[in-house]
């Protein structure tokens, strides 16, 4: 029998304490015992993106790694963003430009995006191919995505809260 | 697609994992990334007993140089990182340009340069790049250490000469010669996707702009990186003229076996080799000829 | 009444919920006590199952359960058919084969299950999976469609004399008399394989029966939730009002979603009501690719017969349709290929004889197109090659064969998946090619920048071809309008929704119809507890049927509305309005009385309601249209081909699309943005490949090739708008429309970018590998 | 999956012919092999544990030996299955005698099936073709092997 362990994790500011598998993956870890079910699962091989999250600040597959490597670190989800009444900037971005249809890879995009906009609103297109490549969506073709990627720098530039 | 159960020991310091790799041997699996082996595990394809998570190993994440101009990265530094290091950019311009078409983000925010080489993928892109830099792989066990060139290094399909109990630590990769170029193309079904061919090409010219050396490293077209020596050689103490490059683009044919796979066949395989290669060659020539350049 | 929200762009209610990650999907689901599934799936294609021995598994700390086909008794039967062929079609042959809940005796397809292991979590569940010793005899394999029918081919199902499913012939006019006169008469073959309709979320399915309460619920991706429970009630013996199936938010559907019943959908409701705790079974990557239906592979045998300016006389298609192991979705797939192959055009003559074949491959039903790319491809590649051969431009060809529009409705005599003739209701088809040569400007790239570009060593190309989509079909779907005390309005219908926008569109309607904040309307939908009459969202018609329902309903609410504000406000209807939530008199805005207050007074706590009145301001009302509503529309692209490596670029892609009236465009260009980018990967990247074996051979994300942000193209759109006369909002559906005709559009482009004598596309999907293939004249590499 | 090629052994074509049919040489041929019993003239079982890096799988299966025309040629069939998948194929050997040694073609035709096939496709033409040249560079080894006995007898 594998003995469990411990760890502690800081989620969305948040200290968790848990006592868990060596193999519970940290995207079952994140949506089935923290229940913060914003993260989405689609693939499991590491492709699809949906359940990128940002690993002490870097957009990571939480699929690809396990709970007890979370140990010690930090985490944000999609939870950390804005809530339904008061949108984050990016979100807000989303909303406007109808970048989400079904609405269920959208939490990666989100994570993916957010750190790019975080450290810079004044983006190449190079820079925008980069945070959009490494996520599926099979709703919308992209084509609002890039807008909002563009509409949520530019609110962000601005530093409006709007 | 859930992993089968393991037992996990997340060691501090090199000495420790060493420890346990020679404790479990074949039982035990070495945790880098983990972008290429989480996967298998989660089909189930890889159930390894033990992992030995080496990702609190801060003494194997630096990047420096040495005083011969020597670049060294260790092993577990991530592959964003390298991407975004001035050093690698100005000592190794090819892994700097080669660093964003390494899969996606994501992947390289987690996923290690010494990771990805000792997983030993023919369709990596550092493996190539290492062989074609002539970079030099340092391995440690309990029973000592060993500096092992590129190009003896990998064996086959996922497979190096590490020993079950011996871990790539350190990666050395010389300076570049002056009035060397070089370039990596590729081909791949989507951006991220494994190259369906792909081509790391180093020339250096001599003060009369003759070719003095060249490298010609292939991926995915084998087992591992996939040297074209003879092709290579045709460029020697010659002049990088459209015909030049042509004819030993041609000749890579000669020394390349590919395997057939859904997404191209074999012939495809050759006919995008002697492509990409003529282009590699013919950017890398391009830029040794300007003095002192390191762009495009 | 003036549209003020109808047609407007109009962001979505859904989002907030969406996008701060507080809605909830069917793995979001947690119920205390609740069990995890997994499914031991055949890796053989064809097999004979000796035995499957579960004992070891049982043994495992963590399992709760496991059961085989021998566990079930007298609860294993085959799966109900869920659409039966045409009863309107004379003298077809139809042999109906469903799929069972767990194999028994003989493996159709890999990935059948074979059984079920129910235990604390899924981890552990996959680990008895191992545990599971199975004897299974591999037997011959057939998974071509065009060997199917051999008289040696291996039988799929063994009490059948051969490998067909179905046979039947359509015909209009008389297409073998026509072609002995004409001009022209073009023969060729068309192959167009297999891909995934790729949601994001995979399935899953959490059921739960509550002893005490005697109910039974169910969280289910599906796209028809309301069949799903009247099926389920019937085949466990419960009243449907004991059982309530739930689609909650779905990540993605695309039709497969909608098939009936999975296998584990049953083997959930089985094992619950046998064991009476929740279980949950969440659909993996892997499983998608065998479990979940596919479509689109069929193979072409056309004939296109023309006078000598390149009037169509008549259009003979002969085909096989793959529909893998089973057939319980009818012949909708090939119907919808027969009809669109005749296109938006005049085609007085046609004849098509359809053979459907079983394989040992995963069955096919519907993917967003459900047959219809595969029709616009045989005719517009025809229609191309007619072009070539005759010497006319392809897009005055087109010109040349549209029906006028002074011709609709319009009678194609044969059936279509309806069950009813093919009558085209509306259409204008020059305009919209003509925008869309205007658009991407064809004459000054065909007549300046190609051929310069050409001389430089560069291959672009353009295509521009049309396209019909019938939409919106019958049989009907309601809905339910209430004015609650608040003055909100809550409305609730059968349908799922996966995407689509429902909660905004349908609110827009409402929210106009009532004069309150679209904000305020609250809509519900897949919940079979709220609304239990309907079919589903399908075959593009929630913009059609149900929004039309919703209108109508809408429409019934105001009216009572206006009669009890009329009283008590003591003017005449004619003389208020509907405006902020408030009904008004028109000359006197000082006079008014809020929505809230009349579903108050209308729903009184003393006072007896009048005879012939109902309480509340609600009401009900179903929509059911005899025939669909044909939307349609031009493509147009560029794309660059580097001649070397064979990769291409898609430079510009052009829509034009008339759906009729536009409820939201910011919501129809969505589905249409998303529509091009599942055509361009059908035409490029997808591609399921199968061994002889029936292996799939790329059953992964890393090797069945979603397109990523790289590979999409910025889509130009463009809109023209002929409503439809047979539905009060005049809407036709666009769910399908962006991905019909790309396929046949790619292949335009790509053969007009490669330039070579000889050289035709007449597959579907491409790829680098093909497209160098073709390019060298080499037969396709094994 | 097509398999096909030759490989020139230098010795005679009757001690490569005793080699190939002897279990215990062939055993040693497949990187993995746990196991191989003879259970007639012409059947033989086996495991192997297939190891692909982290990949490894072990496989149990049968080759059959027909249409044998010793010492030239003869057909091989083999079939088995884990829990990675499944195989099952057939192929010819063929030896003729040359100036340097024994040339051997061969060619057959494996089809792989279950998990490996489905996810691992690209790794299968590659893993094998390294297999069989391990294979051929085993039984080179064992050939000269064979010959330093027969020189100390």
């Amino acid at each position: 029998m594998i003995k469990a362990m411990d760890i502690t994790v800081t989620v969305n500011g948040e200290v968790f304490q848990k006592t868990i598998e060596p193999r519970l993956l940290l995207s079952d870890f994140i949506r089935h015992e923290l229940n913060l079910s914003g993260t989405h699962v689609g693939c499991e091989h590491g492709v699809c993106g949906a359940c990128t999250i940002l690993f002490d600040g870097m957009p990571t597959r939480s699929c690809l790694m396990f709970a007890v490597q979370a140990d010690g670190h930090e985490i944000r989800t999609v939870e950390d963003l804005g809530t339904m009444e008061d949108l984050h900037p990016l979100q807000e971005a989303f909303q406007e430009t109808h970048a989400l249809q079904c609405g269920f890879c959208t939490s990666g995009f989100l994570m993916s995006i957010l750190p790019i906009l975080e450290e810079s609103t004044d983006l190449s297109e190079e820079d925008l191919k980069r945070a959009m490549e490494g996520n599926l969506c099979r709703c919308t073709g992209y084509q609002n995505i890039r807008d909002a990627v563009q509409l949520a720098a530019e609110k962000m530039s601005s530093g409006g809260e709007s | 697609m859930k992993p089968a159960p393991f037992e996990y020991i997340a060691p501090t310091t090199v000495e420790e994992a060493l420890g346990h790799l020679t404790e479990y041997g074949y039982d035990a699996k070495v945790l880098a990334g983990g972008q290429s082996l989480i996967p298998m595990m989660n089909f189930r394809l890889a159930q390894p007993a033990v992992l030995v998570d080496l990702n609190k190993l801060a003494e194997l994440s630096f990047i420096r140089s040495e005083k011969d101009g020597e670049l060294r990265i260790g092993a577990m530094t991530r592959h964003f990182q390298v991407e975004r290091d001035d050093l690698v950019a100005e000592h190794a311009p090819l892994i700097h340009e080669a660093m964003p078409k390494i899969a996606t983000p994501q992947i390289r925010s987690r996923g290690t340069f010494g990771g990805s080489i000792a997983h030993a993928d023919p369709a990596a892109e550092l493996t190539t790049i290492c062989v074609a830099l002539d970079g030099r792989f340092r391995c440690q066990s309990v029973r000592g250490e060993r500096w092992v060139p590129a190009k003896d290094f990998f064996l086959g399909m996922f497979t190096s000469v590490l020993e079950p109990d011996e871990m790539l630590v350190e990666i050395a990769i010389p300076p570049m010669a002056p009035r060397t170029g070089w370039a990596l193309e590729e081909e791949a079904r989507r951006v991220h996707d494994f190259a369906l061919v792909g081509v790391g090409a180093v020339v250096t010219l001599d003060e009369q702009g003759c070719c003095e050396r060249a490298r010609l490293v292939f991926l995915s077209v084998g087992d591992g990186p996939v040297e074209a020596v003879k092709a290579a050689e045709m460029l020697i103490g010659k002049e990088g003229t459209p015909e030049i490059i042509r004819a030993a683009a041609e000749a890579v044919t000669e020394e390349l076996d590919p395997s057939a796979d859904i997404h191209a066949s074999v012939k495809y395989r050759l006919h995008l080799a002697r492509v990409l290669a003529r282009r590699a060659l013919e950017k890398a020539f391009a830029r040794a000829a300007i003095p002192g350049t390191q762009a495009a | 009444m003036m549209a003020k929200l109808i047609g407007k762009r109009i962001t979505r209610n859904e989002d907030p919920r969406l996008l701060t990650g507080q809605a909830l999907f069917v793995d979001d689901v947690e119920l205390p006590g609740m069990l995890h599934a997994a499914f031991l799936r055949s890796e053989y294609a064809h097999a004979i199952l000796k035995g499957v021995d579960v004992s070891a598994a049982l043994e495992r700390p963590g399992v709760v359960a496991a059961f085989t086909a021998e566990d079930m008794g007298d609860d294993w039967s085959p799966g109900p058919p869920l659409v039966i062929p045409p009863p309107t079609i004379e003298d077809v042959e139809f042999y109906t084969r469903t799929q069972v809940p767990l194999v028994k005796d003989k493996v159709r397809h890999a990935g059948e299950p074979l059984a079920i292991v129910i235990a604390e979590n899924r981890y552990i569940a996959e680990d008895a999976l191992d545990d599971i010793v199975v004897d299974l005899e591999p037997l011959d394999v057939v998974t071509n469609i065009e060997r199917a029918l051999d008289p040696d081919s291996p039988l799929v199902h063994d009490d059948l004399e051969s490998n067909l499913a179905a046979h039947l012939v359509q015909e209009k006019g008389d297409y073998a008399a026509i072609r002995e006169g004409a001009d022209k008469v073009i023969k060729r073959r068309i192959v167009i394989e297999r891909g995934i309709a790729g949601a994001i979320e995979n399935r899953g399915i959490v059921a739960s029966w509550d002893n005490k309460q005697q109910q039974l619920t169910v969280w289910d991706t599906t796209q028809s939730p309301i069949p799903i429970r009247n099926g389920l009630a019937s085949m466990f013996g419960l009243s449907e009002y004991q059982v309530r199936v739930i689609a909650p938010f779905v990540g993605g559907a695309f039709g497969p979603k909608i098939m009936m019943f999975y296998p584990e959908e049953v083997l959930l409701t089985w094992s619950t009501l046998k064991m009476g705790k929740p279980i949950k079974w969440i659909e993996d990557r892997r499983e998608n690719f065998y479990a979940t239906t596919q479509e689109r592979g069929q193979v072409h045998n056309v004939e296109l017969a023309l006078t000598s300016d390149g009037r169509i006389l008549g259009l003979r298609d002969d085909f096989l349709h793959d529909t893998g192991a089973y057939d319980p979705y009818g012949l909708t797939i090939p119907l919808n290929t027969q009809c669109h192959a005749l296109g938006p055009y005049d085609i007085p003559n046609f004849s098509s004889d359809l053979k459907v074949v079983f394989t040992n491959k995963t069955l096919t039903t519907p993917v967003r197109g459900a047959g219809r790319p595969q029709g616009v491809y045989v005719i517009e590649r025809m229609l191309d090659i007619a072009a070539r051969e005759l010497g006319i431009d392809r897009t005055e060809i087109r010109k040349r064969n549209y029906l006028p529009k002074d011709v609709f409705p319009y009678d194609n005599i044969i059936i279509d998946q309806a069950f009813e003739s093919f009558v085209i209701d509306s259409g204008d088809y020059l305009p919209a090619m003509e925008k869309a040569l205007k658009l991407i400007d064809y004459e000054k790239f065909t007549k300046e920048e190609q051929p310069k570009l050409r001389e430089g060593g560069r291959r672009l190309g353009i295509g521009v071809v049309s396209f019909i989509e019938t939409t919106g079909v019958g049989p009907y779907e309601g809905a339910r309008v209430t004015i609650e005390s608040s003055g909100k309005v809550n409305t609730a219908t059968g349908v799922g929704t996966q995407g689509q926008g429902h909660f905004t569109s349908f609110a827009q309607i409402v929210a106009e119809r009532l004069g309150v904040d679209v904000r305020d309307v609250h809509i519900v939908t897949g919940d079979t507890a709220q609304f239990h009459w309907g079919t589903g969202t399908f075959a593009s018609r929630g913009a059609v049927v149900a929004a039309n329902a919703v209108n109508a309903a809408a429409l019934i609410v105001r009216g009572k509305v206006l009669k009890l504000a009329g009283d008590l406000l003591e003017t005449p209807e004619e003389e208020l309005e509907l405006e902020d939530g408030v009904v008004r008199v028109v000359d006197d805005p000082t006079r008014f009385i809020s929505l809230g207050d009349l579903a108050q007074r209308s729903n009184p706590l003393r006072g007896a309601v009048e005879p012939g009145t109902e309480p509340g301001l609600e009401a009900t009302a179903y929509f059911g249209p005899k025939y669909g509503a044909t939307a349609f529309g031009t493509h147009a692209m560029i794309v660059e081909v580097d001649p070397e490596t064979m990769m291409v670029e898609i430079k510009r892609y052009i829509v034009v699309e008339d759906c009729g009236t536009v409820l939201n465009p910011l919501i129809v260009e969505g589905q249409l943005h998303g529509g091009v980018a599942l055509g361009i990967g059908n035409s490029f990247y997808e591609k399921l490949v199968f061994d002889d074996n029936g292996q799939l051979l790329n059953a992964s994300f890393a090797d069945y090739l979603i397109p990523t942000a790289a590979e999409i193209p910025t889509i130009e759109i463009a809109h023209q708008v002929t409503p439809s006369p047979l539905n009060p909002l005049g809407s036709k559906g666009v769910g399908e429309a962006g991905a019909i005709p790309v396929p046949a559009l790619f292949a335009q482009a790509v053969e007009n970018a490669l330039d070579v004598d000889g050289l035709e596309i007449l597959e579907s999907p491409l790829s680098p590998l093909r497209l160098f293939e073709l390019f060298h004249g080499e037969e396709k590499d094994a | 999956m097509r398999i096909e090629g030759e490989h020139v052994f230098n010795g005679s074509r009757e001690d490569v012919w005793v080699m190939v049919r002897d279990p215990e040489v062939l055993a040693t041929l497949v990187p993995g092999t746990t196991k191989l019993n003879q259970l007639s003239e012409s059947e033989y079982e086996g495991e192997i544990n297939l190891r692909i890096g982290p990949i490894s799988g072990s496989f149990s299966g049968k080759i059959f030996v027909e249409d044998e025309i010793p010492p030239e040629s003869c057909t091989l069939k083999a079939e088995g299955d884990g829990r990675a998948g499944f195989f099952k194929g057939s192929g010819t050997v063929h030896l003729s005698e040359q100036d340097d040694g024994t040339l051997m073609k061969y060619e057959g035709d494996i089809q792989i099936g279950g998990k490996l096939a489905s996810i691992g496709q690209r790794l299968i033409d590659v893993t094998s073709k390294t297999m069989i040249n391990q294979g051929m560079k085993g039984l080179d080894a064992a050939l000269e092997a064979s010959k330093a006995e027969v020189a100390d007898e």
